[in-house]
């Protein structure tokens, strides 16, 4: 990834939507999209591939409710088999409730853990916005300018279509956008 | 539940996109208004009315600490239970704000899964009301214990004993599970809702301590494109985590009571029973915080006598069905031909107590019929009224549940009755000002409203054929 | 060794106990008794303040710092020192119980004690195995001796017009005084309560012959004095006859409270429920039939219960007089009694016929103070043949020897300024003769006053010198409660303080000193040895070592001389005029038999069996009463007899049951001191005093007492009742008293609850399942049998509710084994009582209908226990022996199992009720967790005993025998209703037991299997028994 | 890119600071652990001297600890059964006895610093006789083995099915100042009485019950 990049700015979700199908034909390449909100279907636009922390998600629950039953089992008719109320030693009904729990516990803290670490969302991260108003009312698209017939005024017009707000250029070093 | 949205359309609307939905933003907001009207409050020097509030509720809130310390200082006895009725207004406190804890991911989680975008100016709120209910409700347990000191005892810790755990065949100890579970899990929901938001307020606030705070929290949040694609994911897994423990969360502190041995506890309708009328308090708090909110903050755009309105219909059928769950407990008692359980019952309408059991079906059951009527139902006054109603009544339904179980059982030589202390009521008092303070701070200093999802459905001119297909997907 | 001593011990004790080498005038040759009498060091640190407990502090501390303690490897707990005994005496094994036979001095009944002693102290008071009259039980009274002796307020040494003093000077003043007396030939009067004690009576009677006027007064504050004339009319001598309940077969009582509080009740109860076991091969019982005015414990009992006026007792013991002469076919010249009461007409008549069908197998007994009625109640028994089988008068009872008519005299005199000297040893003159005026400036003008009082009472104050007693488990004694029997009373340990025994302070005042032990010993071998039986020890030592050992000696009579009966006393009764006003009815609690008890916290807070309401006392008003004048429990009356002096104001007590026009309110109450028990309980800014600012426990209702025709009658005719519009609520332990719910929210059908079941003996003739409850569920269906099986022992017990008759001598018991805290009148009245045992009474139905009950009710150590699976913390679990286990280190305090115990036995601390009176902690027992505040406990079947009695067993490696481990409880009841033992062993008496055909379990519907069940009652009816 | 590195530094170093933390947890000491305890006794008795090398019987001092719950600690006068002939360590008496010889005198008492605390206490003169007036005074020993209240121990069923001494106090044989051995905690109870059902006593067969009311009533 070069340094020279292109910074296409909206003021409607549409026209994003709209720009991203249109830039994506012209193959151009694009390094990201930024949104004050959660833009409907701009995913399928982009063309992300559906999230796998699901995944994450499921197993981490499996862990806890598993897990739970066995150390229940154990605590109850392995380590210490104690006569509670004629009860019978392993009563897998009264272990379910706190297997379950565990199980949502696990599982939720897991696939949030999950998305911070994939994100690379951490405490006190020192960002620098693409744009300040990124975050309040402004959709920004993000084009790499380091390929073969690239050429900014073709981009302006291919663009402007969709009441474009601003178009920059920006020379940066990688990552700082992370 | 889905069904309450396809109500009638406002008549005003002729577009043909308002015949699709209602308007859930009024005044043509744009995403910039959203961000500054929601931040005016922090922004902005705090109301006189805002400073009234939370000095009441601070000084509830110190006079419950005091009673909390004499009580622990002198023993349980400070409370006027006996050796017949062992819970009082702890456990029926502790039930109390469970429920109060309920709506709030009801109404974010279970709404979010379908899809009812009207819920994205009231989460944010609920949830917080969750979470400071779920504190208060998880201090009960606590206090009314003989030795508070040794509450860590509940928690599976490796220990000297022997291999001696815990008896986790226990319902109090589910309990344990359960609310922990769901305060952590509720607490997480919230805060993933936040990230967005605190990035906002970093990005427009001038450097000083609420950016570099923001800046902390927001995680670096810069809002691209393919992580909020990892994140919508999220935050459905939560939802989808946080529904069935909604569910689970009552119904094991239901079970509490229903699996006990005692006349009018011993019950396998309390889940369910439970169940709904904890989202029925609920709802009613979150209405009255709502109402007040909306009030206090310039929000009236934002919370609309729409959102009242649906939520004022979602709260009617939770009372319907309590009051269906009601009469279905005297229906058992009678057919069950237990003699115990008949008496119970007939004990609770005409027996010491009955003062309470009819406070608390007027007010949960016939009261919130009047809600049949729409202009009712738009009546702000009148509906935070009602909340408020419904609020007295829910705390009376966990105390008649509680008390006139308890005070007539078995041995009629051991009957008793129950008057509670100044102490008790004190504590009572007191989790409300805990509450109450918690929820003004988090008005002044955090987002009311999730701005990023309201901006996801603001009204704008090319919206329609995207609503189309987001019709599409709700279907 | 009547019973083998369990090996207890602890170190914990002997560090603050220094045991101490014979005392020097002590035989060495008898250390089964003084062997080993131990100084306790009552300043010497306590449990409460013995390390344990800041141990227990310290982990209370390391529950906020957990972490933090882990961190820093933990601090030392503090240092604890272990002091033993310099020299360690004979025999004495520190902390092991040790067992002495004694004799119980809490009334004169004398009954057999067992007194449990634990590095030399005395902890435990049982009944003595085998003893003829309390055959090993007890009642509430002397179980609670105990607490007395370890009590602050007793007076430490003699005074002297209210100052110390030394023995040595007091000893000289009075010898000069008593001197001048005799030479002044003035008057010296020696007033007592009765005296079982020969030894005493016959130093008492050495000490007064010198003296020209002297005389012995024997004062029973509620005295059976007319019995004793009306004998001496009728059979010549002035004997109190010796009752035997386990020889009748109709037993009929004119309000005399035999179960209760009348003469000798452990005696009386223990024979009387020999006769109420119906069994499948004979089922017979006794009849018994009680006509009363109040509501007692004996009449509660009864199969067929009257209430009667107190005025129509004379009538009525007339008329049943003559019915039963025309059926002996001896014709009266006279009608007996110018009154007639017609209402039980046909009751008597059946009566008189049942009686004469059982002559000489039947009883008739009274308390009226009439000689008259007394005379004729004689006459019955005569012409049913009961002299000799039923009542003895060969072998005398001396168990009430109260003369009101030398009473009455002495009042004269002290008015008159006749007495020189007045000596009162054991009774408050002052609080029970609080009817006569001026008789306190009477006493005052008196020369020389000595009251041998443990504390400063109404007389002690107004006294010269006060030369207190020793405590009873601190001093030598004999008694000999019937003609015959003779026992002895050992000390368990040396005199707290600097007190004397009686008869040490009157051999020192007649010149002759000597120790009660020589005093004892030499009264024994010149006057009880002579009258040994053959088959005893002729050696002097070795019949004295025998009857100490065993408690008691069974000797030769006295040799009474009794004429035969004199039927020409047979005379009509006086005219009486009848009122229609309030009568009021005066009597002991069962729970409070004389003002000497007045200092006992145990028994203040001991349930009235009747009433169920603890501290002090209150006007019973009958139901109907109340109705009219429209009182409830709590309103505060004003009881005046006519407009003249004697007036009480008290709360009032709706008694159902009661005859109507009939007040009743408790002696021994209002004692002089009692205000100590102000600060008693938890004290905070809710709580309620137990005693009101310069108030008593109660109020003394002795000034009602009146003297007629040369007896004190108990019963007072004409006197008013009227509102004050105040309050103080009662403090009962039971609030709803009957097995009917409230009507308004009764299921229909279901409106009385089988918890006590019933059965008639006509029924269980037919059907010894008969009574048994029908239940709506299937019951005994386990869902898990395989787990859990009692392989070992299975311990249970079953509780005879036909034998009981709910004298609660074991919630005592299980108080002082237990260490059950005191928690006072505010904590009761919050329902806040401790008693891990409390005995349910219910009134089921209405009048002579009515349906009375009395159930122990204490943890059932359910199989299935609902407690156990709610607790959290695994703080109360089963034993592999069946047992409910209450950890009390474990527990947490949820209160979670005892809302879910459908028994309601389980008890909460609320507070940390005080245990700072140091001497006081003197009587807890080591073996048992003094609990502290905010934990749960409950019954644990004394699981103390039970695991001491199996290490006994293994230590000789023999199997646990049955009957080897008694529970407190069983050990103590006068009935022997209860049976404990282990389920499996198929030889147990308790096994046999579980097969009777009248067991049940309470509630077993609930399929909870207590290891507690109960064998239902029996009442002897020949109608089948109501059901709701 | 740093910052994955960065990352993983973190992690890898969390993981080790857990490890480390794990292995110091097994070191710490639970509350009220007073494993070790060895405090002052106010007489420097030697259990190493009197159990060890003169092999006295433990009983013969402790003699409750076959017939009740405590051991009991020896009151003064079992003492004085050998220390009214034993007045100072053996050789120290020897010397004693020979000087007299050579020097054809009576052998004078000679009393160590230690016992003569003894002999105070018990408040006896030069010839062992009581002096009049004074009472003999318990001698204020430190407990060593502490056990919570609600913790009763009952020595006499130990002794009784053949538990030795030092299967809970150590080798207390070779201990010159009683130090306590084991941690006494609950666990370590209950764990020997599931070795003990399990394995028998010294042959023969046990049931040594885990019910908490054995210990906790």
């Amino acid at each position: 990834m070069s340094d020279r990049m292109l910074l296409a700015t909206f003021e409607h979700e549409e026209d994003l939507l709209d720009a991203v199908e249109v830039v994506r034909k012209k193959g151009c390449k694009i390094i990201d999209a930024y949104t004050p909100y959660a833009v409907h279907g701009l995913d399928r636009a982009l063309g992300l591939r559906p999230s796998r922390l699901t995944w994450v998600c499921f197993v981490c629950g499996m862990t806890g409710a598993l897990g739970m039953l066995w150390f229940e089992y154990w605590v109850g008719a392995l380590a210490w088999a104690v006569d509670v109320g004629g009860k019978p030693w392993n009563s897998l009904p009264s272990n379910v409730p706190v297997a379950f729990e565990t199980a949502v516990l696990f599982a939720g803290f897991g696939s949030v853990f999950a998305l911070l670490g994939v994100s690379r969302l951490f405490p006190g991260k020192q960002v620098l916005p693409v744009l300040e108003r990124v975050t309040d009312d402004r959709f920004v698209l993000l084009l790499d300018e380091t390929d073969a017939q690239f050429d900014v005024s073709t981009i302006k017009a291919m663009l402007s279509p969709f009441n474009l707000v601003a178009l920059e250029e920006r020379v940066v070093s990688g990552g700082e956008l992370q | 539940m889905a069904e309450t949205e396809q109500q009638q359309p406002e008549p005003a609307a002729t577009e043909a996109s308002e015949l699709l939905r209602p308007t859930l933003i009024t005044g043509g907001k744009t995403p910039a208004d959203v961000t500054r009207d929601i931040c005016a409050p922090m922004e902005g020097r705090p109301t006189a009315l805002w400073w009234g509030a939370l000095s009441i509720s601070l000084t509830a809130l110190l006079a419950g600490v005091v009673a909390v310390t004499y009580q622990i200082a002198m023993g349980i006895g400070t409370w006027g239970l006996n050796r017949t009725v062992g819970w009082a207004f702890d456990i029926t406190n502790f039930v109390f704000w469970v429920g109060i804890g309920h709506a709030g991911t009801l109404i974010s989680a279970v709404l979010f899964l379908f899809r009812q975008k009207w819920r994205t100016s009231v989460n944010r709120s609920a949830e917080a009301m969750t979470l400071f209910a779920v504190v208060c409700a998880g201090l009960f347990p606590v206090i009314h214990m003989g030795r508070p000191w040794l509450a860590f005892w509940m928690a599976p810790y490796p220990n000297t004993r022997g291999s001696l755990w815990i008896n986790f065949k226990s319902p109090l100890l589910w309990d344990v599970f359960a609310i922990s579970t769901y305060l952590l899990i509720s607490a997480v929901f919230w805060y993933i809702g936040l990230i967005p938001d605190l990035a906002t307020i970093r990005d427009r606030s001038k450097p000083g301590w609420r950016k570099s705070l923001a800046g902390i929290f927001s995680l670096g949040w810069v809002g691209s494109a393919r992580t909020w694609h990892r994140y919508e994911t999220v935050y459905m897994l939560l939802a989808g985590l946080a529904t069935p423990l909604v569910f689970s969360v009552h119904t094991i502190v239901s079970m509490d009571f229903a699996t006990a041995i005692i006349p009018g506890w011993h019950t396998t309708i309390f889940p369910p029973y439970f169940v709904a009328g904890a989202i029925f308090s609920g709802l009613a708090m979150v209405l009255t915080l709502m109402i007040i909110a909306r009030k206090v903050m310039q929000l009236e755009n934002y919370i609309t006598v729409l959102h009242i309105e649906t939520m004022c219909k979602l709260m009617l059928s939770m009372g319907c069905i309590v009051g269906l769950a009601y009469g279905t407990e005297f229906f058992i008692a009678a057919f069950s031909g237990n003699p115990y359980e008949q008496f119970v019952f007939l004990n609770r309408a005409a027996g010491p107590f009955s003062w309470a059991y009819w406070t608390m079906v007027s007010c949960n059951v016939m009261i919130p019929q009047l809600l049949w009527f729409r202009p009712l139902r738009r009546n702000i006054a009148f509906v935070f009224l009602i909340s408020i109603v419904v609020n007295i009544g829910m705390w009376f339904e966990r105390f008649v549940i509680i008390v006139t179980s308890l005070h007539r059982d078995f041995l009629p030589s051991s009957w008793a009755d129950y008057t509670p202390t100044i102490i008790e009521i004190t504590t009572l008092i007191g989790s409300f000002g805990l509450f109450f303070s918690c929820f003004l701070l988090f008005c002044r200093f955090l987002p009311t409203i999730a701005m990023a999802e309201v901006k996801g459905v603001l009204k704008n001119p090319r919206r329609a054929a995207k609503q189309d297909s987001s019709k599409g997907d709700a279907a | 060794m009547p019973r083998p001593t369990a090996p207890y011990a602890t170190t914990r004790f002997v560090k603050r106990i220094r045991m101490t080498p014979l005392s020097k005038n002590t035989p060495s040759n008898n250390d089964s008794s003084q062997g080993q009498l131990p100084i306790v060091e009552a300043a010497g640190p306590l449990l409460e303040e013995s390390l344990a407990i800041s141990r227990r502090r310290f982990l209370e501390a390391a529950g906020f710092s957990l972490s933090l303690a882990a961190m820093s490897g933990c601090g030392r707990a503090p240092v604890e020192t272990a002091l033993p005994s310099p020299i360690q005496p004979v025999g004495a094994i520190p902390g092991q119980l040790q067992y002495y036979a004694s004799t119980c001095a809490g009334c004169p009944s004398a009954c057999g004690l067992l007194v449990g002693t634990r590095d030399g102290r005395p902890l435990k008071m049982e009944g003595l195995p085998g003893h003829p009259l309390s055959s090993g039980g007890l009642c509430a009274v002397g179980q609670a001796l105990p607490i007395g002796l370890y009590d602050s307020h007793r007076l430490t040494g003699p005074l002297s017009a209210g100052k110390p003093a030394q023995w040595t000077t007091l000893d000289q003043e009075i010898v000069q005084t008593l001197k001048q007396i005799n030479e002044k030939q003035t008057a010296i009067r020696f007033v007592t309560p009765t005296i079982t004690s020969p030894t005493l009576k016959a130093n008492i009677d050495a000490f007064l012959a010198p003296f020209e006027d002297s005389k012995h007064i024997v004062f029973d504050a509620v005295s059976s004095s007319a019995i004793l004339d009306a004998h001496e009319q009728t059979h010549s001598t002035r004997v109190l006859p010796h009752y035997r309940f386990d020889r009748a077969e109709v037993v009929v009582s004119f309000g005399a409270d035999f179960l209760g509080t009348w003469i000798s009740p452990v005696e009386f109860t223990s024979d009387w429920s020999t006769r109420r076991v119906p069994s499948e091969q004979v089922p017979e019982m006794s009849y018994h039939v009680q006509f009363e005015s109040r509501m007692s414990l004996t009449g509660t009992n009864a199969d067929l219960r009257v209430a009667i006026h107190p005025q129509d007792q004379g009538p009525l013991i007339a008329q049943l007089t003559e019915k039963v002469s025309k059926l002996a076919g001896i014709s009266l010249s006279e009608p007996l009694s110018p009154n007639i009461v017609d209402r039980h007409e046909s009751a008597l008549a059946e009566l008189a016929q049942r009686l004469w069908n059982g002559r000489g197998k039947c009883l008739v007994v009274s308390d009226s103070q009439d000689v008259g009625v007394q005379r004729l109640v004689n006459a019955t028994n005569h012409m049913l043949g009961n002299y000799e089988s039923t009542l003895g008068l060969q072998r005398p009872s001396r168990q009430r020897q109260g003369n009101d008519r030398d009473v009455e005299q002495l009042v004269e005199e002290l008015r008159a300024g006749k007495v020189g000297a007045l000596l009162v040893a054991d009774v408050d003159l002052l609080h029970d003769l609080a009817g006569q005026q001026t008789l306190v400036d009477a006493i005052d003008r008196v020369p020389l006053t000595i009251s041998f009082s443990q504390r400063e009472d109404e007389f002690a104050t107004l006294a010269k010198y006060i030369c207190p007693d020793h405590h009873p488990l601190e001093s030598w004694s004999d008694a000999e409660p019937v003609d015959g029997l003779i026992s002895l009373a050992q000390p368990t340990l040396q005199p707290l303080g600097d007190t004397r025994s009686v008869l040490e302070s009157l051999a020192a005042w007649s010149a002759r000193p000597t120790t009660a032990y020589e005093a004892l010993q030499t009264h024994w071998k010149e006057a009880i040895f002579p009258r040994r039986q053959a088959e005893t020890p002729n050696q002097f030592i070795t019949f004295w070592e025998k009857s100490l050992q065993d408690g008691f000696i069974e000797t030769r009579g006295a040799g009474t001389v009794v004429s035969d009966f004199d039927t020409s006393v047979i005379k009509p009764l006086a005219q009486q005029t009848t009122t229609n006003d309030f009568s009021l009815v005066l009597y002991n609690k069962v729970s409070m038999p004389d003002a000497r008890h007045a200092h006992n916290p145990w028994l203040h807070e001991l349930p009235d069996p009747v009433t169920k309401v603890t501290w002090g006392n209150y006007v019973g008003v009958s139901s109907n009463d109340a109705r009219e004048l429209g009182l409830v429990d709590g309103d505060i009356v004003q009881v005046a007899a006519g407009n003249e002096a004697p007036l009480l104001e008290l709360p009032v007590l709706v008694q159902v049951g009661q005859h109507d026009q009939v007040l009743t309110v408790a002696l021994a109450y209002g004692c002089k001191g009692t205000d100590r028990f102000a600060k008693i309980g938890p004290q905070w800014f809710e709580a309620r005093p137990t005693v009101e600012e310069n108030e008593l426990v109660g109020k003394n209702a002795a000034p009602f007492v009146e003297f007629r025709n040369g007896t004190m009658q108990h019963t007072r005719s004409t006197v008013t009742l009227t509102k004050t519009g105040k309050r103080r609520d009662l403090a009962s332990t039971q609030l709803y008293n009957s097995l009917e719910v409230p009507p308004e929210v009764a299921p229909h059908g279901a409106e009385r609850r089988e918890i006590v079941q019933h059965t008639t003996l006509a029924a269980f003739a037919k059907d010894s399942h008969a009574g048994a409850a029908v239940h709506h569920h299937e019951t005994g269906a386990q869902l898990w049998p395989e787990d859990h099986a009692k392989t070992g022992h299975a311990w249970g017990m079953v509780i005879d509710l036909n034998k009981c008759t709910g004298c609660s001598a074991c919630v005592i018991a299980c108080q002082s084994e237990n260490n059950v805290p005191v928690v006072g009148y505010d904590e009761v009245r919050r329902q806040r009582e401790m008693h891990w045992m409390r005995i349910d009474r219910y009134f089921t139905g209405e009048g002579e209908a009515m349906s009375i009950d009395h159930q122990p009710m204490m943890c059932q150590h359910c199989d299935n226990a609902p407690c156990e699976t709610v607790c959290p913390v695994l703080a109360t679990v089963h034993s592999s022996e069946g047992l409910n286990e209450q950890v009390y280190n474990r527990c947490v305090g949820t209160r979670y199992c005892a809302n879910n115990c459908p028994y309601k036995v389980r008890r909460f601390n609320w507070f940390k009720y005080e245990h700072d009176d140091s001497l006081q902690n003197l009587v807890l027992n080591p073996e048992v967790t003094v609990r502290s505040r905010g934990v749960m406990e409950k019954c644990s079947m004394c699981v103390q005993r039970i695991e001491a009695g199996k290490i006994e067993a293994r230590s000789q490696g023999l199997p646990v025998a049955d009957g080897t481990i008694q529970t407190a409880c069983q050990q103590s009841c006068p009935a022997n209703a209860i049976v404990f033992g282990d389920m499996n062993d198929t030889e147990s008496k308790i096994h046999a037991a579980l097969e009777n055909p009248r067991r049940y379990e309470v509630l077993e519907e609930l399929n909870v299997r207590p290891s507690v069940s109960y064998l239902r009652v029996v009442k002897n009816e020949d109608e089948e028994p109501h059901r709701g | 890119m740093q910052q994955r590195v960065i990352t993983i530094a973190l992690l890898v170093g969390l993981c080790f600071g857990l490890a480390l933390l794990v292995s110091a947890m097994g070191k710490w000491r639970m509350p009220d652990n007073q494993q070790g305890y060895a405090p002052e006794q106010p007489i420097a008795y030697s259990h190493r001297l009197h159990a060890g090398e003169l092999q006295i019987d433990c009983k013969f001092c402790h003699s409750a600890a076959e017939s009740s719950r405590y051991a009991g600690i020896p009151s003064s006068d079992v003492c004085m059964k050998c220390h009214r002939y034993v007045t100072a360590p053996f050789d120290a008496m020897q010397q004693e006895m020979h000087l007299a010889d050579e020097e054809k005198r009576k052998p004078k008492t000679i009393i160590s610093t230690e016992l003569q605390k003894l002999y105070d206490a018990l408040a006896l003169d030069e010839n062992f006789q009581p002096i009049d007036g004074v009472t003999s005074q318990s001698i204020p020993w430190v407990r060593v083995h502490n056990l919570p209240d609600y913790a009763c121990f009952n020595h006499q069923a130990h002794v009784a099915v053949g538990v030795s001494c030092q299967k809970c106090h150590g080798p207390i044989e070779s201990m010159e100042r009683v130090r306590q051995h084991a941690t006494l905690s609950m666990g370590w109870c209950v764990n020997c009485h599931r070795e003990a059902t399990r394995d028998g006593i010294n042959g023969h067969e046990v049931h040594a019950s885990t019910d908490c009311t054995v210990c906790h009533h």
